[in-house]
């Protein structure tokens, strides 16, 4: 019953990252929330008895992939300054 | 787009997806196909306790493959496409606190993906895994030192080198007669030893080595391409 | 338990698709996908679960012999760990586009990449 | 019967034609003359055309059309006659028929314009602008008469179900009231206002405008070349008042009743010649595209059904 | 023999191995590559051979497990047969690629690399997840070989063809991920037998499955990034994703489609024809010629589609067919995009510089007609199987739905290859010649070739195909580059020689038209000697119509005889394309052409229904819906024949057409039309057939053709259009008389048939070498010209007054019968107004002799010389046969008769001695024309008796009202000479027929531009695209 409750807090939990990632101002936060959404995911793989899938998605798709999204909007910050700079 | 049109049409999505939502009703025993991989016969054929690793490993080696394959694409077209366009890169320097307790950090953690993935058959994990805490290893080195020139050959040949032997173990079963990706080429051994499952500890560290180089890859073209102003 | 977490799956698979189809950022297109393609990894592994069932690995609590009866479908699992791999492939490569598209317009809405149509 | 005879009266005939044709062309300007207040020529003045004409010493040619034009012209002229059973005597190979054995009704339709080809194609050859326009006016205008005067025909074809003249005036023999002109009114009617047009009189003689006006093909065409072309001319005039006597008419039994149904049917052409005024050519086309049509497409739904 | 698993092994241990070479060392990269997709193909080709020669299909197992516990492979006939072609394509497409590839580097060459080897395994697989995962291997490998040639544009395409596959790759795990819930497997072959789509979720589950298979094929509309990819990506790397993706993602259809069961078949053929009609339509208003080739490969996926989905009622044949449309598909489009390369040119009016080297206008136009599914390519035999096979299964609206589309595929690709053949290229900057490039063109070129000739053997009734005449266009094809002289004499002697060794197997009926095709081309060859230098391409297509001429008299089956068909259509656009400015006609030529070959082979097809052979015979009795097969018939000879209606190509082609071209597509290629007619006519059941209205109907439509055809013909200013005009109206005839079905009707329609040969040949090839002479066509700067060349005076004076009736030449011979024929049948008013034509042609016929050679001679004029003697030849024969004709008909008319009476018993003429004797009158051709010369002869004596002396006139000797030569039109007396004829009539000459289908392609180019503002650009919008279409398939086919 407690997995149940938790499963649904998770779930709403979720939802609400997505929300975030969807529709923060800020694409940092969004991305972070993004990387939460992966962890949280993770967590729920973990409930349901699949560590294996736990840990790449912890590793992999909440870990990596925002670096990399870090790593694109640097880059693209970076642009709009030089962008402004020359402006 | 019309934001309520957009609506609309997910709502539509959602109630075709309906029915198989409704028609779910959870699984009480397993599939016929995971009843086959649990059965002890099969399970000592194989010898992995792990058999999420025995089927990516060697039931399912052909998705591995492709898997591996994919990252090495997406590294080839990450690499191709993100050329350096010749401007030089001035990145802000770290303190020398972080430098040092990342030169002290990146063994450590490499020692841990390797682990990870050299245990694979027997624990959670395995070469994906370990072959993304190898490149979290990496990215902390490129952190630490923004201007260090990673050694690109190494990788590339690092991740050529598991591919070939990758793809050479594979080709081996075909070649002796058991079967294209057997992990029986090698000895199955004691059931829940490290040296056990045959080829599939072999197979899953050249996996690991290799995700680690093609992540690596890709984040240092990425890292490549940065710079502070 | 799969039940909610089904939902959950398709829900999220849900709003990933509306994040692709009505934000303009490219880099918010992408983080649709991140969704969406989560919002399918739950999915997957929420049909692998079987009622009281166990992670399949036959350390201590799970004997070889009884092991059919009390792991969870490894095969799902296995078959997400492909997909989690492939989506980080497919994210990397879209984010190395977006970067390249920004550099080609300054800007990163959808909008102004319609240079080819019809 | 030899061959010989037969050619004898046909050439007797021929002559009998064209002077009946002198003869009447020359009646008619002097009546026309007259109507007009004026004295007009004497009767003999044709016959003194064409001496004049043959015995001109000096000629002139444009070229191997120019010279053959007339040559076609008379031949359309000649072979309409030699095609046309003259004189009905109840034998079908009897002395008047010609060599109407040869073909029927169509081939008589498609050999008028025998003449009309070689005469556009002399003039043609004259280069002179006016000729060219005279002929494209005198096609225009043959073609729609031709309309009109073919549903007709094709009438009259069905009515008796042939083709050969001398059957049609076979069929109309006995009485006045066998003559297509009662048997089959509509029919009549078309070929009596379609003549006009064929005999080309006002107000259908556009055609002729360009020489009335200062030269063309009769003022070019002079000397023999004038006197085969006045000959052509009366010859074919009284094969087409002979063509619509067969037709509608009851054909002749005698020269004599030949000689006064032509006469007639040709006065016609000339009475409305005086009465109205020259039509331009899109107006004379039209014209035939209205009552005359309509009369013809009358005399064949009779019996097309 | 090595296993096929070794495909994966040699691709992915090449690419791996690849990470070794040297940056620099590019060369030594690329030839890995190359050997490593040749020994890959060496494997694939070895499998195909043995499985050929009846070797047993390979399972490979991995894992050392049976499946379904492990994945699967499966080297099959298919199988073996696609990785084949994949990898020749494949290595094919590295040569072409091989300098962009090195360019861009190492790594690129990875990615083709493991490009195809997923291909081949995607071919190979039976395991659904194992797709998916080499599936999302090739799609990424597209979206990087997309860049390969990186500019902003491909850069875009790449990214919303990234957008829009990890849409389809996720509706496609999910249909996975539920199929293995619901049956527990990932094996193709168990979930076959599983059988899950029983279940309400199951079948969601599949159809999430198919519908993400259906999407990858690209089907319009949801395809906006398919097409982006198309334009924006490197034409060699278009090539690949049309030919080889296509294939391998068509093959997974297939596979799957196995899977889901014949339920879904019927659905499958639905979204195949909506994407084969939809693209096709869009396509019209394309610019862009990558684009453009997208379109079109999409269309055909459709089309493929549409043959997958009937797979279980086209039995045995599905396979063949599907071959023969993927094969030409595949070489063609690969061979296009190519070219596309090598032009270098987006726009397709830019390709006009092509034409600057000529071979390249024979690869592109082997390509097109190879698309299109013209003989002797593989697609026109998969075409016919497909219609007849569909037809006999009682699909006749798929039929229409399929041949539509083609029409429209047929429409851009020939605009396309106008601009090619015929559009300015003086600006256009000429491309450059690479070797590696040109290679693989060359290659696919003769392959298609090669591959047709075997596809044709692979049926018993293509295989009875008569190839010789074909072998000899071939050889003459190889000696283009001999000069005129050589090649004309080559032709006629094998004319001659075939004609020789064919007519004793003719009955009457086909040697009356095999002798106007293959003598009268002869003759019309003869003028061929005319021209010097070498006269590049002439010999091959007009050698081509031929074959296809006498291939459809002798043709033994339907499909020898469409086969023939389309040979001549596609000679004769050649032929007709040749004119300096025949451009435009010659795409309307074509397109009507091709609209009334898709009659004819629907109507074949209906005659095939239930009969179950090919024989000729099958047209007498056609039992399927007969009234629709018989008119079907009748149009598509009538597009031939140019009846009203569809007559609009004809005046431009014929007009615009070289000099001794114009004779050829007039006097001798409209009798094609005719011979139909006359096949269909018999087979209706000769008189006493049971069709009234038909015949009726086309009575009225041929008097009505001969009117306005004349009437056309009386306005015209061109000498050729003239005639060309003159054409339609003399066919109207013979198809009213033909259209008569009685005895006397098919003598003056057949008396017409070998009369129109006779004096439109005649005619065109005077007019023809006059034009040659005075370089132009407009008869107001022409005049006098029998001063300079009598000999082609007096020949157009015998042809015109052959052609207007006036007794006593030939001509009459057909007025005669005609009107016999009229009263008999009762058709007064068509008489009426053939009659009417008749005079109306005196008009034209007048004009045309007059305003050409009477008249005023034109001062630059003054010094033209006499027609060619090679002209004269043929025009001299021809007329011998004219006056033989007119002067002894009866040596015409009674073998005629005899003939006729064959099918028309009834009503046949009587002869007397020379006399014709019919019911209801007669004619003495022989003597009244000795009377009328007889006549004619004493009145020239008597004229050149009374004129001795003659004064000949120089020009200027009479009143001369001016002319100015300047603008001769204005004051020209022949110019507008008919005005006032117009001024009555014109309500007759307005080009109605020409508006209604001017408005007809409007109303299609419209339609197309509205339908393709769908493709906005904008990558979001094609993703709305996706889900919709998924969302509407989905309760179209579950329903909700």
């Amino acid at each position: 019953m407690s997995f149940l409750i938790i499963t649904v807090l998770l779930g709403a939990v979720m939802l609400a990252m997505a929300f975030i990632a969807i529709y923060h101002k800020k694409l940092i936060v969004a991305v972070i929330a993004t990387g939460a959404l992966g962890l949280f995911a993770s967590i729920l793989y973990l409930l349901l008895a699949a560590p294996d899938v736990a840990m790449t998605e912890a590793a992999i798709g909440s870990g990596l992939t925002t670096i990399i999204f870090f790593y694109v909007l640097n880059r693209i910050r970076t642009d709009a300054k030089e962008e402004e700079n020359e402006a | 787009m019309n934001k309520l049109f957009i609506l609309i049409i997910i709502v539509a999505l959602g109630s075709m997806l309906y029915p198989l939502v409704s028609s779910f009703d959870g699984n009480s025993e397993l599939s016929s196909l995971a009843q086959f991989y649990a059965q002890p016969d099969n399970i000592s054929k194989v010898n992995s306790p792990n058999l999420v690793t025995a089927i990516v490993v060697t039931y399912r080696g052909l998705d591995t493959m492709g898997e591996v394959t994919i990252l090495f694409l997406t590294a080839a077209i990450i690499a191709f496409f993100l050329k350096k366009g010749g401007t030089t890169r001035t990145l802000r320097l770290n303190s020398e606190i972080f430098k040092t307790s990342a030169k002290l950090l990146v063994p450590i953690i490499v020692m841990l993906g390797v682990y990870i993935f050299i245990n694979g058959h027997l624990s959670p994990g395995g070469g994906f895994q370990g072959g993304a805490v190898i490149a979290s290893a990496v990215i902390l080195m490129l952190l630490a030192s923004p201007n260090t020139k990673l050694k690109h050959n190494f990788f590339e040949a690092l991740e050529s080198t598991s591919g070939l032997v990758f793809v050479g173990l594979a080709a081996l079963g075909a070649l002796l007669g058991l079967g294209y990706l057997d992990n029986a080429i090698l000895p199955l051994g004691e059931f829940g030893k490290l040296f056990s499952a045959g080829a599939i500890p072999v197979i899953y560290s050249f996996v690991g080595l290799k995700v680690g180089a093609e992540l690596s890859n890709i984040l240092n073209k990425f890292q490549s391409v940065q710079s502070d102003k | 338990m799969e039940y909610i977490t089904l939902i959950t799956g398709f829900l999220i698979i849900l709003a990933g698709l509306w994040a692709i189809m009505t934000r303009k950022n490219i880099i918010r297109i992408i983080i649709g996908f991140v969704i969406f393609d989560t919002g399918l990894h739950i999915v997957m592994v929420s049909i692998a679960y079987v009622r009281g069932g166990t992670a399949p690995i036959l350390d201590g609590s799970v004997s070889i012999a009884d092991a059919a009866q009390k792991i969870v479908d490894p095969v799902p699992q296995a078959l997400v760990l492909t997909a989690i791999v492939i989506g980080l492939g497919v994210t990397a490569l879209m984010l190395a586009y977006a970067m390249k598209l920004h550099q080609e317009k300054k800007s990163l809405n959808i909008e102004s990449f319609k240079d080819l149509k019809w | 019967m030899t061959v010989y005879v037969k050619f004898g009266y046909t050439l007797l005939g021929l002559l009998i034609v064209l002077n009946w044709g002198f003869l009447m062309g020359a009646t008619f300007r002097k009546i026309g003359a007259r109507v007009a207040g004026r004295y007009g020529i004497p009767f003999y003045q044709p016959w003194l055309n064409l001496l004049k004409n043959i015995s001109t010493r000096t000629t002139i040619t444009h070229g191997v059309m120019y010279y053959i034009g007339p040559v076609f012209r008379l031949t359309g002229g000649v072979g309409l006659f030699l095609f046309m059973p003259m004189v009905f005597t109840g034998d079908p190979a009897g002395l008047w028929t010609n060599y109407s054995f040869e073909g029927d009704l169509i081939l008589i339709l498609y050999f008028q314009v025998f003449g009309m080809l070689g005469m556009a194609l002399g003039a043609g050859q004259g280069g002179h602008p006016y000729s060219a326009m005279g002929i494209a006016r005198g096609l225009a205008q043959h073609a729609a008469v031709e309309l009109p005067l073919t549903l007709a025909f094709l009438s009259i074809a069905i009515q008796y179900d042939t083709f050969s003249v001398y059957k049609i005036v076979e069929a109309q023999q006995g009485g006045m009231m066998n003559w297509v002109l009662f048997t089959n009114p509509f029919a009549a009617v078309t070929i009596i206002l379609a003549m006009l047009g064929a005999m080309g009189h006002s107000p259908f003689n556009l055609v002729k405008a360009p020489n009335e006006i200062l030269i063309g093909p009769a003022t070019e065409f002079e000397g023999t070349y004038l006197g085969f072309m006045q000959s052509a001319g009366s010859i074919l005039h009284v094969m087409e008042a002979v063509l619509f006597m067969n037709l509608v008419f009851g054909g002749a039994t005698s020269w004599i009743e030949l000689i006064v149904k032509t006469f007639l049917i040709y006065f016609w052409s000339v009475f409305v010649g005086m009465v109205f005024p020259r039509f331009k050519i899109e107006q004379s086309v039209t014209w035939f595209f209205k009552v005359p049509l309509l009369l013809g497409f009358l005399a064949i739904i009779i019996y097309s059904f | 023999m090595i296993s096929p698993i070794h495909i994966l092994t040699i691709g992915l241990g090449g690419a791996f191995a690849l990470g070794f070479v040297p940056k620099k060392a590019k060369d030594v990269a690329a030839i890995i590559m190359l050997f490593a997709i040749a020994f890959m193909g060496a494997i694939s080709g070895s499998w195909l051979l043995s499985l050929i020669n009846g070797g047993s299909a390979e399972q490979i197992f991995t894992a050392g497990f049976r499946p379904p516990y492990s994945i699967n492979l499966l080297m099959g006939l298919n199988e073996a047969f696609l990785s084949t072609a994949i990898n020749v394509i494949g290595l094919l497409g590295g040569i072409y690629l091989y300098k962009s590839l090195k360019s861009a580097g190492n790594h690129a060459i990875m990615v083709f690399l493991i490009f195809i080897m997923g291909l081949n395994i995607i071919v190979m697989t039976r395991d659904i997840f194992n797709l998916f995962v080499f599936m999302e291997i090739v799609s990424i490998a597209t979206a990087g070989l997309v860049i390969l040639t990186e500019t902003g544009k491909s850069i875009q395409a790449g990214f919303k063809y990234m957008m829009a596959t990890g849409i389809i790759a996720g509706i496609f795990l999910l249909g996975i991920i539920f199929a293995y819930y619901y049956s527990g497997t990932l094996n193709i072959d168990g979930l076959t037998s599983a059988n899950i789509g029983l279940a309400k979720g199951g079948s969601v589950a599949l159809f999430l499955i198919l519908v993400s298979i259906i999407l990858e094929l690209k089907s319009f509309p949801a395809n906006g990034w398919g097409l982006d990819v198309y334009e924006a990506a490197n034409p060699g790397i278009g090539a690949m994703l049309s030919s080889a993706t296509a294939t391998a993602m068509y093959f997974v259809m297939y596979k799957i489609l196995e899977m889901a069961g014949p339920q879904w078949n019927y659905y499958i053929s639905l979204v195949g024809v909506v994407s084969f009609v939809g693209s096709n339509l869009v396509a019209l208003k394309q610019k862009n010629s990558q684009r453009m080739l997208g379109y079109s490969s999409i269309g055909q996926v459709g089309l493929l589609m549409i043959i997958l989905g009937f797979k279980d009622i086209l039995g045995d044949n599905t396979s063949y067919i599907a071959f023969g449309i993927l094969i030409s598909h595949y070489f063609a489009k690969a061979g296009l995009f190519w070219l596309a390369g090598i032009v270098k040119q987006k726009g397709i009016k830019e390709w006009a510089v092509i034409r600057k080297k000529p071979l390249f206008l024979f690869l592109m136009g082997t390509f097109i007609f190879a698309l299109i599914g013209f003989p002797p390519f593989p697609s026109f035999f998969a075409k016919w199987t497909l219609v007849m096979d569909l037809i006999n299964t009682g699909n006749l609206p798929w039929v229409v739905a399929i041949l539509f589309g083609s029409m429209m595929e047929a429409v851009y690709l020939f605009r396309w290859f106008g601009y090619a053949i015929k559009g300015e290229n003086e600006n256009i900057e000429d491309f450059k010649i690479e070797l590696h490039k040109i290679i693989p063109v060359g290659i696919v070129v003769v392959s298609l070739y090669v591959v047709g000739y075997f596809t044709a053997q692979h049926t018993e009734v293509g295989a009875a195909i008569n190839w010789i005449p074909l072998l000899f266009v071939a050889a003459i094809f190889v000696l283009d580059f001999l000069p005129v002289f050589v090649k004309n004499t080559i032709a006629i002697i094998g004319m001659a020689l075939y004609f020789y060794n064919i007519y004793p197997d003719l009955d009457n009926l086909r040697l009356i038209f095999e002798a106007i095709f293959l003598v009268g081309g002869i003759l019309t060859l003869i003028a061929g000697y005319a021209y010097k230098g070498k006269r590049t391409g002439f010999y091959p297509v007009a050698l081509l119509m031929y074959a296809g001429l006498t291939a459809i008299i002798e043709a033994q089956t339907t499909l020898q005889f469409f086969f023939g068909w389309e040979l001549m259509t596609a000679g004769s656009y050649f032929l007709i394309i040749r004119g300096k400015r025949s451009m435009p006609h010659g795409l309307s030529y074509m397109l009507f052409s091709i609209g009334g070959a898709y009659a004819l082979l629907t109507a074949l097809g209906m005659a095939y229904a239930g009969q179950g052979t090919f024989s000729m015979d099958i047209i007498n009795g056609i039992t399927y819906l007969p009234y629709w097969a018989y008119g079907l018939l009748i149009v598509g000879f009538l597009t031939k024949t140019a009846a009203l209606g569809l007559h609009i190509w004809l005046p431009g082609a014929h007009g615009e057409a070289e000099s001794d071209v114009s004779p050829m597509v007039s006097a001798i290629l409209l009798k094609a039309g005719v011979f139909g007619v006359v096949l269909t006519l018999i087979g209706m059941g000769g008189p006493n057939n049971e069709y009234t209205w038909l015949p009726y109907a086309l009575g009225w439509l041929g008097a009505i053709t001969a009117l306005s055809g004349n009437l056309m013909a009386v306005f015209q200013e061109d000498a050729k259009r003239l005639l060309a005009y003159s054409s339609i109206g003399q066919l109207g005839y013979i198809v009213l008389g033909l259209a008569m079905m009685s005895h006397l009707g098919w003598l003056g329609g057949f008396s017409y048939v070998i009369n129109h040969f006779l004096y439109k040949a005649v005619l065109f090839l005077t007019i023809g070498a006059v034009v040659l002479r005075v370089g132009t066509h407009n008869m107001y700067e022409m005049g006098g010209l029998i001063k300079r060349m009598p000999l082609a005076f007096l020949a157009v004076m015998i042809g015109i007054i052959a052609l207007s009736g006036v007794p006593p030449l030939s001509g009459f011979a057909g007025k005669w019968l005609f009107y016999n024929a009229i009263l008999e049948k009762g058709w007064y008013f068509q008489g009426a107004i053939m009659f009417f034509s008749g005079g109306i042609a005196f008009l034209y016929l007048w004009r045309l002799i007059h305003t050409v050679f009477l008249g005023q001679l034109k001062d630059n004029h003054r010094n033209v010389k006499e027609i060619s003697i090679w002209f004269l030849i043929p025009i001299y024969t021809l007329i011998t046969g004219i006056m033989v004709y007119s002067f002894k008909p009866q040596w015409v008319l009674q073998p005629l008769g005899d003939m006729i009476a064959q099918y028309f018993p009834d009503g046949q003429l009587s002869w007397v001695g020379d006399t014709a004797i019919s019911k209801y009158g007669h004619w003495a051709g022989t003597w009244v024309a000795v009377t009328v010369i007889g006549a004619f002869l004493i009145v020239l004596a008597l004229l050149m008796l009374s004129t001795r002396k003659a004064h000949k006139l120089k020009q200027f000797d009479i009143t001369y009202s001016g002319e100015r030569p300047e603008r001769p039109e204005t004051t020209h007396v022949a110019y507008n000479v008919f005005e006032g004829l117009y001024k009555a009539m014109w309500p007759a000459t307005i080009p109605l027929v020409e508006a209604w289908w001017n408005r007809v392609t409007d109303f299609l180019h419209d339609t197309a531009d509205i339908a393709r503002r769908i493709y906005s650009g904008n990558g979001q919008i094609y993703i709305v695209h996706i889900v919709l279409f998924i969302i509407v398939t989905y309760f179209v086919i579950i329903g909700g």
